[in-house]
């Protein structure tokens, strides 16, 4: 099954401890993932239709969230894969696919949209490891055009907070010039489906994340040992463990359907059931992991420890296309005005 | 999983439709009176019965349709969304019956249950036997071919009104406390029994106590073998309803709808502040929703219900909890003056969602069992 | 002490349960409070000082609150004297002082102000248990001026929350006839002093609502048992008590320092404390109240047991001059642009 | 109480912020490198001795001016108002030394603590005893006139730059676990010492690990009785700083200065919710700043710190974390992008605030304890 697969990629592709993040071998680990076919799930077929549903790449994000693992698959297998597919630029998908070159897109300063060029904002390339470019979108007459803009000038690393991925940053200005036109311009609809399977798949790398932070955090109450007894056997760590499980499993209860609903309804459900997704998992994100490092106690808080990864992971992917507040104002819209 | 009716579903619901929006009381919701509301009650029992859509589930030979719970989640979703009466609960008193009885108890009890002739409460939680029932003191004490029952029960549903009882009492005092306990199948009406309501914060009789003196049960009345009294109340709890059995979802959805619609003529709808609390409360009803649903196809799929319910039941109590502040914030002093006198019972009325079935703090402990965390 | 005085009237004259509030001698408690001089600490003394401190006023306030007791101390004794003796109307405090007579205060439909008058709004006379009149303003070229409405015609009970005080609700129009005028016009100054004073004492009721049901709570943890032990011992049960402890102790000391303040700093230092105190207060008493319930377990879910009762009062009080978020405004206000 | 200066305070305050003004090193706070950090924060200490400032609490035969703590109170509160380095720590060191050294530790060490000639840690806690303080392993066996000590200790605030450790080991592995831990004073300059910093998650040193490798420590440098170091362990934590000794409150001030400061630039003060958030904010460090002021009032008149103290570390944790809560979502995704990465370092930072010092949870089972709950 693709979740296993997923896991296994993971299990030896993520992290123990950060400073594995130094050593570990991310070009075999995105071979793998090529190998597996896990790079082509948003490719067409020959009906057109994507060659893996919503619900499967959503599995492979969750399981590459719980390990960690640090290569660019939303970004350039979802992300951008999906973009080139919807403009209908399928030999640049394939390509992308058969893992040898890599693609991202580029978002805004807040990281909440994909950047509309040319101009002279700041845009991060997000998720960009190994990436030589980076997808945007131009603004025409028939619609919004995808461009693609070379990483190779005028990016800079950025400090980002999350550990496992790579965060270039430009600061402008990109000019019309080094924007090259990719595939046929996009309907709003294309965008806004384009929309809700990127909310979901980090929905679903946040509800990988909080599981595997929860259960690393629960595998540890079984082997700390406090005053004479397993910390596990504390009433006040259990029922932690167990707030912090509901959040995470009520997370993936809401990814789960977002995920169905991608291929299976209307854009403006699919998207509202993304939007639910989203909100779930960014809201309880942050209490969620910091749960997770205060079992753990003194030694969580340490760098060496892996709980903060799993912290600032969450935390940056919160942001990534709007956080639970960008959420609930659009969802407020639809609910109560029905924009 | 796939969220979609299958075709077979599809048209259930259609029909289902159709037939609540012919059937449904007209202003049924309107009544006050606490008596008349329990007799429609009985009355949308029957109906509901004659019209096949009791016992859905239920084995065929025990007059059930052999169909999957799916149906039965569509008739609670469809009741909910067309404001019908509550739905009769015998899917956990069937449940214990048909696992635990004998053939001629069967023959008996069920057909009745199922067809809304005979309405049922739970005798198990005691004064000082909540969260733990186990310790329950309510004694059954065997006299010739009798059993002689004295004790008092406490937060029985539905006691004023119910005419049998299935009864927990302590058959063995002398054996580990779990052991010891059997299980009855009483009537109400035995001399004996005495009823009395028990009106919660809210101001309105929720529940009953129910105090047993001397009163005498036939020994073919209990069901299974003395002592199986803790596993088959382990059994009716675990088919106890949970969030999506009892049409709550789609009640929270209208309720949902009503504090919008307070948000609404109070002018807040302009305060970003307020359309994301609305937003969150509709997060909230989602993911209870969806959490649901995902349970509902694990037991479709075989599987008896587990620890997991324990999730539901917690974000039912933070969905409704979170949702009566909500509309407490919204209405500010109206709420506290009388003029939405409605809503401060609806407040009350929200919060043994935590305590009632299991406190959130059991709950808790059975997710950390489930996590198989250390004793 | 102030302190024992408050609690031995607060002890006999305070509902075990909910069924006593139809019996305690509500007068002999009255009689009590006017006996120990306690109805007169906000007349003014020969040189025009309060005969008591915010401080001493909160401390009964705090103590009747923890009895809830259901006498209108608030009402007359605090927000009607007071508002008397700003408006010099000494006779009229006095009056009250003696316990004769009571005099509370009309609020607008929300709560959360003093009613301006003539006007055909709804207005609520609060805590009026026993009171002939209620006291508003009219506004005027000289500033406001206090007015005196008699209750007997145009007002009828209001089913309030709050099980231990008396609410009458006037649908309007209450015209210019109806209002009598009492002392001289109120400067802005003194408004603002007696809502510093008037919001301290609704926190510290509450703070003393909150402290005896979390004491309810505690000693009920020491005789239940379940599983064989008492429930106190319950690590969850422990912590439950211990954060509504925290939070009921963290609102007394803004409440306290918040009745310094009422004699001791100028008038919007007062009154930011007195803020900031009602924040504190408004904001964990739904959850200090729920807590409590849920302690009790079952029991505590029922109307004839005592812990709803505090969560009505809580409740009410929470609304009176405004709730949380209504004071957090105001703060902001102060903070942000020095309003 | 009486929440004013008294006229001596009012003048002492008054003095004290001139002498503040005039002599806090401009610029000390944008210092980067880390060691020179250390070196301005001993500079600062010895500056601060020369004025009079260190120990003012302290009774005057050992060093101190005998004051009343609200002395230290106020140089805590002007020190952070006014953005001067960290104070030193000599509180609870001095405390140890003054309730259980002999005449002649007492001369040798309570000079140099006040005057910061030397700098002191704490080698308390283990990988394997954090919150469980007293299942300690560190071992020193008695060999002649000197103790050897072997073990490792961990969260040793300033282990890296002390010139002293405050240590605890166990000296008799026979007797119950409490009774047979000693206390001793030692130089961290001893053969068989080394420092390890521990780097928490913001990417910071801010505490260290001690590996202690047969370390000879003179019997003389024992801290009271044998066996009588977990009696002196208790003293110590309950005079370790709380909020209200570390300045916190007056930088809790400030950094609510500058996240308002970030609303206003983002443009967010038009949002209510911001505002009121920002408002919530401040109500946070008030009730934090007037608990402490009522405990400080307590210790005036005469009491020892008690469990009260809980209540404001469990307030503190809450409001220092609310705090970073807040200014996150208000820098949003810039905090995440390396834009705003201070603050994403002080998020880190604030977290073990939660940990440390005994966490949360044992916070909350000291009150119950306080609470007289059952065990």
């Amino acid at each position: 099954m693709l979740k296993d697969v997923a896991a296994q990629i993971a299990g030896s592709a993520g992290p123990s401890n950060p400073s594995d993040l130094n050593t570990l071998d991310r070009a075999a680990a995105w071979r793998s993932l090529a190998q597996a076919g896990l790079l082509a799930l948003r490719t067409r077929d020959d009906d057109g239709r994507p060659v893996g549903s919503g619900v499967e790449v959503a599995v492979v994000a969750e399981g590459l969230g719980a390990g960690l693992v640090p290569v660019p698959y939303l970004g350039s297998a979802v992300l951008a894969t999906e973009l080139l597919a919807l403009a209908g630029a399928h030999d640049e998908a394939e390509a992308l696919s058969e893992g040898d070159t890599r693609t991202t897109v580029l978002l805004d300063r807040d990281l909440s949209a994909l950047a509309v060029l040319p101009g002279d904002q700041t845009v991060y390339a997000w998720d960009a490891d190994g990436a030589a470019d980076a997808l945007a979108l131009t603004a025409g007459p028939d619609g919004h055009q995808v461009v693609r803009v070379s990483l190779d000038t005028g990016f800079a690393p950025a400090a980002g907070s999350d550990l496992t991925r790579t965060l270039l940053r430009s600061d402008g200005p990109i000019d019309g010039a080094r924007l090259t036109p990719v595939g046929s311009p996009l309907s709003a609809e294309a965008l806004l489906r384009w929309e809700a399977l990127a909310l979901t798949v980090i929905s679903a790398d946040i509800v990988g994340v909080m599981r595997a932070a929860v259960a690393r955090a629960v595998a540890y109450t079984k082997e700390r040992v406090q005053y004479g007894v397993l910390i596990g056997s504390f009433q006040a760590v259990q029922h932690l463990c167990a707030e912090a499980y509901v959040q995470a499993e009520a997370s993936a209860s809401a990814t789960n359907y977002a995920a169905w609903a991608v291929d299976e309804l209307d854009v403006a459900e699919a998207l509202l059931a993304a939007r639910t997704a989203k909100t779930q998992a960014a809201l309880v994100a942050r209490e969620v992991t910091e749960t997770v490092m205060q079992v753990f106690g003194g030694i969580g808080q340490t760098y060496e420890h892996i709980a903060h990864v799993h912290t600032r992971r969450a935390l940056t992917d919160r942001q990534v296309l709007g956080d639970e507040g960008v959420q609930l104002v659009r969802i407020a819209d639809v609910r109560l005005t029905g924009e | 999983m796939d969220y979609r009716d299958t075709p077979e579903e599809a048209e259930f619901r259609a029909t289902l439709r159709e037939w609540l929006t012919a059937t449904i009381p007209a202003g049924w919701d309107k009544i006050e009176d606490e008596e008349e509301s329990v007799r429609l009650r009985k009355d949308w029992h029957r109906t509901l019965y004659r019209a096949g859509y009791v016992g859905m589930s239920w084995p065929v030979e025990y007059g059930g349709r052999g169909l999957s719970p799916v149906y039965d989640a569509i008739l609670n979703e469809e009741s909910g969304n067309l404001g019908a009466p509550p739905l009769p609960s015998v899917g956990y008193i069937g449940r214990a019956i048909f696992m635990y009885a004998s053939e001629e108890q069967k023959r008996r009890f069920l057909p009745p249950l199922l067809s809304g002739e005979a309405s049922w409460c739970q005798g198990f939680s005691e004064p000082e036997a909540g969260s733990d029932l186990a310790s329950l003191r309510t004694a059954a004490r065997l006299d010739g071919d009798h059993y002689v029952v004295n004790g008092q029960k406490m937060w029985t549903s539905g006691g004023q009104y119910a005419d049998w009882c299935l009864l927990l009492a302590r058959t063995d005092p002398d054996v580990p406390k779990h052991k010891g306990i059997s299980a009855f199948l009483v009537s109400m009406t035995e001399p004996g029994v005495t009823v009395r309501p028990i009106v919660i914060a809210s101001g309105e009789a929720e529940t009953a106590e129910v105090f047993w003196d001397d009163v005498r049960i036939p020994v073919e009345q209990r069901l299974g073998a003395p002592g199986e009294g803790w596993r088959i109340a382990m059994t009716t709890v675990a088919y106890e309803r949970g969030p999506a059995d009892i049409g709550f979802i789609a009640n929270y959805r209208r309720t949902l709808r009503k504090v919008e619609g307070l948000a609404a003529e109070r002018g807040l709808l302009e305060k970003e502040e307020v359309r994301k609390a609305l937003a969150r409360a509709y997060v909230r009803g989602e993911v209870l929703r969806l959490n649901c649903m995902e349970q509902l196809s694990m037991r479709v799929s075989g599987r008896a219900p587990g620890p997991e319910g324990s999730v539901a039941k917690l974000l039912w109590a933070d969905a409704e909890q979170s949702l009566q502040h909500l509309a407490m914030d919204i209405l500010g002093a109206d709420e506290m003056t009388g003029v939405a006198a409605g809503w401060l019972s609806s407040y009350f009325t929200s919060r043994p969602v935590s305590v009632y079935g299991g406190s959130a703090q059991i709950q808790k402990n059975i997710i950390a069992r489930m996590l198989d965390m250390p004793r």
